[in-house]
C-alpha cells in the first residue's frame, strides 16, 4: 500500500505517522486551553449573573442551535466515514464523504449566519444598539451575549478553517493517483474536525439550554 | 494635585507606625536569616569544592557513587518543612493583617486618576491626605471611580488594591503620631507616580478637634478648632430622600422593604450563600443589585429597582453611612 | 556515552551549505533557524535594553526630568513586553533548543521543519507588530495589560501590541509542539528517557508550558482586543465585568511563563557544570523529575500575584501553600549541582563562570520568592521594587546568565570558532558584578516602600537608585563586550575540533559546525549521559564505579 | 491500516446514539430540574464528547501517548477552572 512520501528527518513511515498523530493531539490540547479560557470566563459570569443569563438565553433560537448540533454530529459521522474510506482505498466513497462533510459544515455556518442576522434584528448584538428591555441589569444580559458571540464566533472561525481543510483534502485525494498517500493527512483533518464538533457539543447546552 | 511628601532622610529600614508592622517585620527578618543561611551554605559549598577540586589541585578524587538517596531526601524534606513553617506563620500574620476588627472606625477612600479622595463619617473630606487617630483600629472602605489603584502605606506594612465596582478593605491601627508616605502601588496611567499623599496620624484628642473643624474652612492639613470637644455630627441623608429610599424603608407597620435600623453588622440567613454579614459591601451590592442576595424570609425577585448607574460613589457612601447610623434608634418619621 | 557511526565524512557544514538569502530565509534546517532566532532576539534584546538604559537614567533623580511620566510609562512597557515575549521566552528554547534538541537526541532534524520555519516567521511578524506599536506612539499599559486600564482608559497602541504578542504566542506553541513530538518520536536507537541530556528534559518541560499555557494568554488578549474595539464589557466593572478575572487568566499564563524562562536555563547549567567539573551529574533522575515537577507546579501558583488584588482569603491560602512547594524542586537542583562539583576536576572557563553565576543569583532570586509567597510579607512588598529585584534575579541573573553561558559553551559547535577566553572571563565577572550592583539595592528600595512603575519618587530613595543606575551602566557594558568579541570571532575561518571541551553528549560527536543533516547514520546510544572521564580521579577508586 | 478501523456500522450506531443523546438533552432541558439542570446537560455533553473522541477520533485504539495528551489538555483546563473558581466560590457575598 502506498504511503505519503517519507520526509528526510524521519527514519521510517511509522515514525512519521506517529509524529503527525502526536503533533495533532498536542495541537488539540492547545485548542482545549484556548477555548478553556472562554469557558472559564463563561462559568464565572454565569455564577455571578444567573438570572441575567437565564433571561438572555430565552432570546436565542434554541431550535436553530439544536438543528445545528444535529448537522455537526452528522458531519462528524461523514468525516469518520471519509477517513475510513480513504484508508481502505475507496476513493469514490472517500471523496463523496469529504464533500458531504464540507457541505454539512457549510450548512452549519449558513444556519449560524441566519441566527446572527436574527440576533442583530432583535438588538441582541452588544454595543450601542443593544436592547434595553430587560428585567435584569442590561449590562449583565449583555455579558451573556458578548460571551455568546465570542464563543460561537471563534467556533465559526474554526469551522471555516475546517471546511477549507476538508475541501483541500477532497481535492488532493481526487488528484492523487494513489489515494492512501493522503490517508494520514485526511485522518489528521478528521481529528481537527471532530474536535471542533466537540467544542460545539459543549457550547450548545451552555449557551442554549441555560433556561 | 499632589501633596508634598513627608520629609525623610536616607535610611535602609522603613519606619514602623502600626500595630501590625512589627509582625510583618518579624517574618521578613526570619526570611532574611533563612536567605543568609542558604546563600552562605551554597556559597561555602561552591567556594569549598571550587577551590579544593580545581583542576591541577592534588587531592584525592573519590568516584564512589552514593547509592542511597539520603542526601536527596534531606534536601527535599528540609526545604519542605521550612516552607511549611513559613507558610503557616505568614498565613497567620496575613489573616490578622487583613481581617478588620468589628469595632474599627470606617473611613471611606475613593481612588481616581490620579488622586485619593477620603471621606470621614462625619462628612469631612480630604484629598491625598488621610488623618487618623492613633491607638484606634481604622478600617478603610475603598473603591475606585476608574481603574485599579492600590492603597499602600509602607510605615503600616500594608496595602490593598482599590477596585472599581466593589469595596475592598484595608485596616490598621496607627501607633505613633506623625506623617507617613501614602503611595498608589498599582500602575494606573499617566500620573501614577504622582498619586502620592500622606497619612497624618494624630493623638485621639487632636483628631477629634480636627474632625470637628469646619470642613469648608480647612483646605489641607490641620486647622485649629477652638470649640473643644466636638459632638459627633448628626447624619442626615438627602440622598436617602432623593432616591426615594424612604418610600419603602420606613419603620412603618407595613413596610414594603425591610426596616434598616440595627441592620448593619447583623448576620442574615441567606438561602443561597448560607449566611451573609451586613457590611459596607453588602449594602453597596444590595443597592446596586437588589437581587444578588435575598435574605431568608423575603420574596425573590425583590421589588426594589436597581440603582446602578444612578448613584455615584459619594452618594453611595452617604447612604451607607446613613444606614450605619440607624443603630437601634427608631427611624425618624420626617427626614430633612 | 558511546556512539557509533558519527565519524565525519568530508561534507560541508550547515553554514557552508549556501549563502543566498533564499538558503537562509527558506531554510528548513533547525540549525539555520536557530541562527535566524539568534540574530532576531539579539536585536530585540538591544531594543528592550535601550529602554532599560533610559529608565535607569531617569531614575537617577527623584523628579521626572529626563523624560515625562508618559514617556517613562511607555519605556517600561517596551522594556517588559520586548524582553519577556521577544527575548526571554524565545531565548534558550528557540536558539539553543532549536540548535541542540535534534543533535542531542541523535535526530536529523525536528519532527516538523516547516512548522519550525513558520514559527520564526510568526515570531518576526509578532515582533514587527510590537515594534510598530512602539513607533506608532507606544503602549503605556505595562506588560501586564491590567484591565480596565488597558481596555477602557489607555490612549495608546494597545491593539497592535496585543496582536503582536498574540501572533508570537503561536510561534511559542508551534515550537513547543515541535519539541514535544521530536523528543517523543525521534530519539536515536538506545536513547532512552533516562539517557537524555538534562537540557532535553528541561526543554521538554518548557514545551509543555508553551503548549498548555500560551493559548490562555492568546484568548485573553483576544478578549482585551474585543473589549477595546467593540466597547463592550468583559473585564470592565462599569459594564458588568470583573477585572480580577483578567488577572486570573493573565497569570495562568504569565506565571508559568517565568518557568519558560528559567527551566531551559537550568537545563543549560546542568550541561555546563558536569562538563567543567569533569564529573558525572549528581542525582540525574532527581534533576530530571524536578524539571517536570516545576513545570506542573508552576501552573498551580498564579494566584500569588493577586494576594492584595481581591483574591478571596481561602484562595490566597491555597495559592500561597502551593507556591512554597515550587521551592523544593528548585532546591533539589541547586544542591545537586553543588555536589556535582565535589570530587570533580574543575576548569574555570567562561561557560562555567556563567553557570556558577547563575547558581548564585538564582539562589537569591529563588529565596526571595519565598518572601512574596509568604502572604504576610507580600502585603508590604507586592508591587514594590522588591518584586522587581526578585524577578530580575530570576530572569536576568538566572535566565540571561545561563543563556550567555550556553552561547559561550556551544559557540564552538554552532560556529566552529573560538572566542577570546580572557575577554569571556572578564565579561562574565563584569556581568555578575554589574548585575548585583543594579538589582541588590532594589531589594532594599522595595522594603523601604518604593513602588514600581514610577518616574518620580521621594528624595530619600535617591542614594539607592543612583547605585542601581551605576550598576546598570556596568551591566550594559557587560552585555556589549560579548557582542563584540563573539562577532569578531566569526571573521576567522572555522578552526575548532568536534569536541573542544571534552564534553559528553551526541552533539559533540558531530563536526564543528555540524553538517546539514547532523548524522549520516543514526547514532546508537549504549550508556548513560555525563560519563565524564575525570582525568585526575584515582584509578583504583574508579574501579568501584560498578 | 484499514484493518485497525472500526466497521461502518460502528460509526452508524455511534451517530445514532449521539442523536439520541441530543434529543435527550432537549427533553431534559424542558423539565425543571433546578440546580441539577446544568449538571445533567453537561453530563450528556460529556457523554457525547467521549463518544466522538473514542469512536470517531479513534482514541480507544490510539497510542498511550495520544491519549495522555488528550487528557492533559482536559486536565490543565480543569486546573484553570478549578483554581479560578476556588477564588470566586469562596468570596462571601458581602466581602471581597
Amino acid at each position: 500500500m502506498a504511503e505519503a512520501p517519507l520526509a528526510h528527518q524521519f527514519d521510517d513511515i511509522v515514525q512519521q505517522r506517529e509524529a503527525a498523530g502526536l503533533g495533532m493531539w498536542t495541537f488539540l490540547a492547545t485548542e482545549v486551553l484556548f477555548f478553556g479560557g472562554l469557558f472559564t470566563a463563561y462559568t464565572v459570569y454565569r455564577m455571578s449573573y444567573p438570572d441575567a443569563f437565564r433571561e438572555a438565553c430565552h432570546h436565542l433560537y434554541m431550535w436553530l442551535g439544536a438543528v445545528n448540533t444535529a448537522v455537526l454530529l452528522t458531519s462528524s459521522w461523514t468525516m469518520a466515514l471519509a477517513v475510513r474510506a480513504i484508508a481502505t482505498t475507496d476513493r469514490r466513497s472517500g471523496i463523496s464523504s469529504l464533500l458531504w462533510t464540507a457541505a454539512l459544515g457549510t450548512l452549519f455556518l449558513l444556519i449560524k449566519g441566519v441566527e446572527y442576522y436574527l440576533d442583530l434584528r432583535e438588538q441582541l448584538v452588544p454595543g450601542a444598539g443593544f436592547r434595553t428591555a430587560w428585567s435584569v441589569d442590561p449590562s449583565h444580559a449583555q455579558m451573556y451575549f458578548v460571551l455568546y458571540f465570542i464563543m460561537t464566533g471563534l467556533h465559526a472561525v474554526h469551522m471555516l478553517v475546517g471546511v477549507g481543510a476538508v475541501l483541500v483534502m477532497a481535492f488532493l485525494v481526487w488528484r492523487d493517483s494513489q489515494v492512501t498517500r493522503r490517508a494520514n493527512a485526511v485522518e489528521m483533518t478528521g481529528l481537527y474536525w471532530h474536535f471542533v464538533d466537540i467544542v460545539w457539543i459543549f457550547l450548545f447546552p451552555l449557551l442554549y439550554l441555560v433556561a | 494635585m499632589m501633596t508634598a511628601d513627608p520629609a525623610r532622610g536616607f535610611s535602609l529600614w522603613p519606619e514602623s507606625a502600626s500595630t501590625g508592622a512589627p509582625d510583618i517585620d518579624r517574618v521578613y527578618i526570619a526570611l532574611l536569616g533563612l536567605t543568609l543561611f542558604f546563600a552562605l551554605l551554597i556559597g561555602a559549598l561552591a567556594l569549598g569544592f571550587g577551590v579544593k577540586y580545581r583542576a591541577g589541585a592534588q587531592v584525592i578524587r573519590d568516584r564512589i557513587i552514593h547509592k542511597t538517596p539520603l542526601l536527596e531526601i534531606t534536601w527535599i524534606l528540609g526545604p519542605f518543612l521550612i516552607a511549611l513553617a513559613i507558610f503557616v506563620w505568614g498565613a497567620v500574620v496575613y489573616m490578622d493583617a487583613t481581617e478588620p476588627p468589628a469595632e474599627a472606625r470606617a473611613i471611606y477612600v475613593v481612588g481616581q486618576q490620579w488622586m485619593w479622595k477620603v471621606q470621614h463619617p462625619g462628612g469631612r473630606r480630604e484629598i491625598n491626605e488621610l488623618h487618623v487617630p492613633s491607638g484606634e483600629p481604622i478600617k478603610l472602605v475603598m473603591t475606585s471611580q476608574d481603574v485599579i489603584h492600590s492603597f499602600f502605606v509602607p510605615a503600616f506594612r500594608n496595602k490593598r488594591d482599590v477596585l472599581p465596582g466593589q469595596y475592598t478593605y484595608l485596616w490598621f491601627e496607627a501607633t505613633r503620631p506623625g506623617t507617613y508616605h501614602l503611595f498608589c502601588a498599582e500602575y494606573c496611567g499617566a500620573d501614577h507616580a504622582r498619586m502620592r499623599g500622606r497619612v497624618v496620624v494624630m493623638t485621639p484628642a487632636d483628631f477629634q478637634r480636627w474632625l470637628a473643624a469646619d470642613p469648608s474652612a480647612a483646605t489641607s492639613g490641620e486647622s485649629e478648632s477652638a470649640s473643644g470637644e466636638a459632638m459627633p455630627p448628626t447624619i442626615d441623608s438627602p440622598a436617602f430622600v432623593r432616591f426615594g429610599c424612604d418610600d419603602c424603608h420606613q419603620a412603618s407597620p407595613t413596610p414594603a422593604g425591610p426596616a434598616l435600623h440595627g441592620l448593619f453588622g447583623q448576620r442574615l440567613p441567606d438561602p443561597s450563600h448560607g449566611s451573609a454579614t451586613v457590611d459596607e459591601s453588602y449594602l453597596r451590592q444590595s443597592i446596586l443589585e437588589p437581587n444578588a442576595v435575598i435574605a431568608a424570609g423575603y420574596a425573590a425577585p425583590s421589588t426594589m429597582p436597581s440603582y446602578a448607574n444612578q448613584i455615584d460613589e459619594y452618594q453611595m457612601i452617604e447612604l451607607i453611612e446613613f444606614i450605619k447610623s440607624l443603630r437601634d434608634a427608631p427611624m425618624r418619621e420626617a427626614l430633612p | 556515552m558511546t556512539t557509533a557511526g558519527t565519524l565525519a565524512l568530508p561534507k560541508p557544514s550547515y553554514l557552508a551549505a549556501g549563502w543566498s538569502l533564499r538558503s537562509w530565509f527558506l531554510t528548513l534546517d533547525h540549525k539555520r533557524i536557530a541562527i535566524l532566532y539568534l540574530a532576531s532576539i539579539t536585536a530585540f534584546f538591544f531594543v528592550g535594553g535601550a529602554a532599560a538604559v533610559l529608565m535607569r537614567l531617569e531614575l537617577a533623580t527623584p523628579e521626572s526630568d529626563l523624560v515625562t511620566s508618559g514617556v517613562y510609562n511607555r519605556l517600561f512597557t517596551i522594556h517588559g513586553t520586548i524582553m519577556v515575549w521577544f527575548f526571554l521566552i524565545p531565548s534558550i528554547p528557540a536558539v539553543l533548543g532549536n540548535f541542540l534538541v535534534p543533535l542531542m537526541i541523535g535526530a536529523r532534524d525536528l519532527a516538523f521543519p516547516r512548522l519550525n520555519l513558520l514559527s520564526w516567521y510568526l515570531f518576526m511578524l509578532g515582533g514587527l507588530l510590537a515594534v510598530g506599536a512602539i513607533i506608532a506612539g507606544g503602549v503605556d499599559t505595562g506588560w501586564t495589560f491590567y484591565t480596565p486600564y488597558s481596555t477602557t482608559y489607555a490612549n495608546s497602541a494597545v491593539i497592535p501590541m496585543a496582536a503582536g504578542i498574540f501572533i508570537s504566542g503561536f510561534s511559542s506553541i508551534l515550537t513547543g509542539m515541535n519539541f514535544i513530538v521530536t523528543v517523543h518520536t525521534m530519539r536515536a536507537p538506545g536513547m532512552t528517557w533516562f539517557r537524555l541530556p538534562l537540557f532535553i528534559w528541561s526543554t521538554y518541560a518548557t514545551s509543555l508550558i508553551f503548549v498548555l499555557a500560551t493559548p490562555v494568554l492568546a484568548i485573553t488578549l483576544v478578549l482585551i482586543g474585543v473589549e477595546r474595539v467593540w466597547g463592550v464589557g468583559i473585564f470592565d466593572p462599569s459594564l458588568g465585568g470583573d477585572p480580577v478575572l483578567f488577572q486570573h487568566l493573565f497569570w495562568f499564563y504569565s506565571h508559568p511563563a517565568v518557568y519558560i524562562m528559567v527551566l531551559p536555563a537550568m537545563g543549560v547549567v546542568s550541561e555546563i557544570v558536569p562538563c567543567f567539573a569533569s564529573n558525572r551529574i549528581f542525582g540525574y533522575r532527581f534533576i530530571a523529575f524536578s524539571s517536570v515537577a516545576i513545570a506542573v507546579l508552576g501552573f498551580l501558583v498564579w494566584g500569588h500575584h493577586m494576594f492584595v488584588a481581591g483574591l478571596s482569603l481561602h484562595a490566597s491560602l491555597v495559592f500561597a501553600l502551593l507556591s512554597f512547594l515550587v521551592a523544593i524542586p528548585s532546591a533539589v537542583k541547586v544542591f545537586n549541582w553543588m555536589v556535582t562539583l565535589r570530587n570533580g576536576t574543575i576548569r574555570y572557563r567562561t561557560p562555567m563562570l556563567y553557570a556558577l553565576g547563575f547558581i548564585g543569583l538564582f539562589t537569591i532570586g529563588g529565596l526571595t520568592g519565598l518572601y512574596l509567597a509568604s502572604l504576610a510579607v507580600d502585603l508590604h512588598v507586592h508591587d514594590t521594587y522588591f518584586v522587581i529585584a526578585h524577578f530580575h534575579y530570576i530572569m536576568v541573573g538566572g535566565a540571561v546568565m545561563a543563556y550567555l553561558g550556553g552561547i559561550h559553551f556551544w559557540w564552538p559547535k554552532v560556529t566552529g570558532r573560538t572566542y577570546s577566553e580572557p575577554w569571556g572571563i572578564f565579561s562574565a565577572i563584569l556581568l555578575f558584578f554589574g548585575f548585583n550592583l543594579t538589582f541588590f539595592p532594589q531589594f532594599v528600595l522595595g522594603y523601604l516602600g518604593m513602588v514600581r512603575r514610577v518616574a518620580e519618587y521621594p528624595p530619600e530613595f535617591q542614594v539607592l537608585n543612583v547605585l542601581s543606575s551605576a550598576g546598570a551602566s556596568i551591566l550594559g557594558l557587560a552585555y556589549l563586550v560579548p557582542l563584540v568579541y563573539l562577532t569578531r570571532s566569526l571573521i576567522r575561518p572555522p578552526s575548532v575540533g568536534s569536541n573542544p571541551w571534552n564534553a559528553t553528549g551526541l552533539e559533540w560527536g558531530t563536526p564543528s559546525p555540524p553538517t546539514a543533516h547532523n548524522f549520516d547514520e543514526p547514532p546508537v546510544v549504549t550508556g548513560p549521559p555525563y560519563e565524564y572521564e575525570n582525568p585526575q580521579a584515582v584509578a583504583s577508586q574508579e574501579a568501584q564505579n560498578g | 491500516m484499514a484493518a485497525h478501523l472500526p466497521s461502518r456500522s460502528v460509526y452508524r450506531n455511534t451517530a445514532i446514539v449521539l442523536f439520541v443523546l441530543l434529543v435527550a438533552t432537549m427533553v431534559v432541558s424542558a423539565v425543571r430540574l433546578g440546580v441539577f439542570a446544568p449538571v445533567v446537560a453537561l453530563g450528556i455533553a460529556l457523554a457525547k464528547a467521549i463518544l466522538v473522541a473514542l469512536v470517531f477520533m479513534h482514541l480507544n485504539r490510539a497510542s498511550r501517548l495520544a491519549r495522555l495528551f488528550a487528557i492533559a489538555g482536559l486536565f490543565w483546563f480543569v486546573i484553570l477552572l478549578a483554581l479560578t473558581l476556588a477564588d470566586y466560590m469562596t468570596r462571601s457575598p458581602s466581602a471581597s
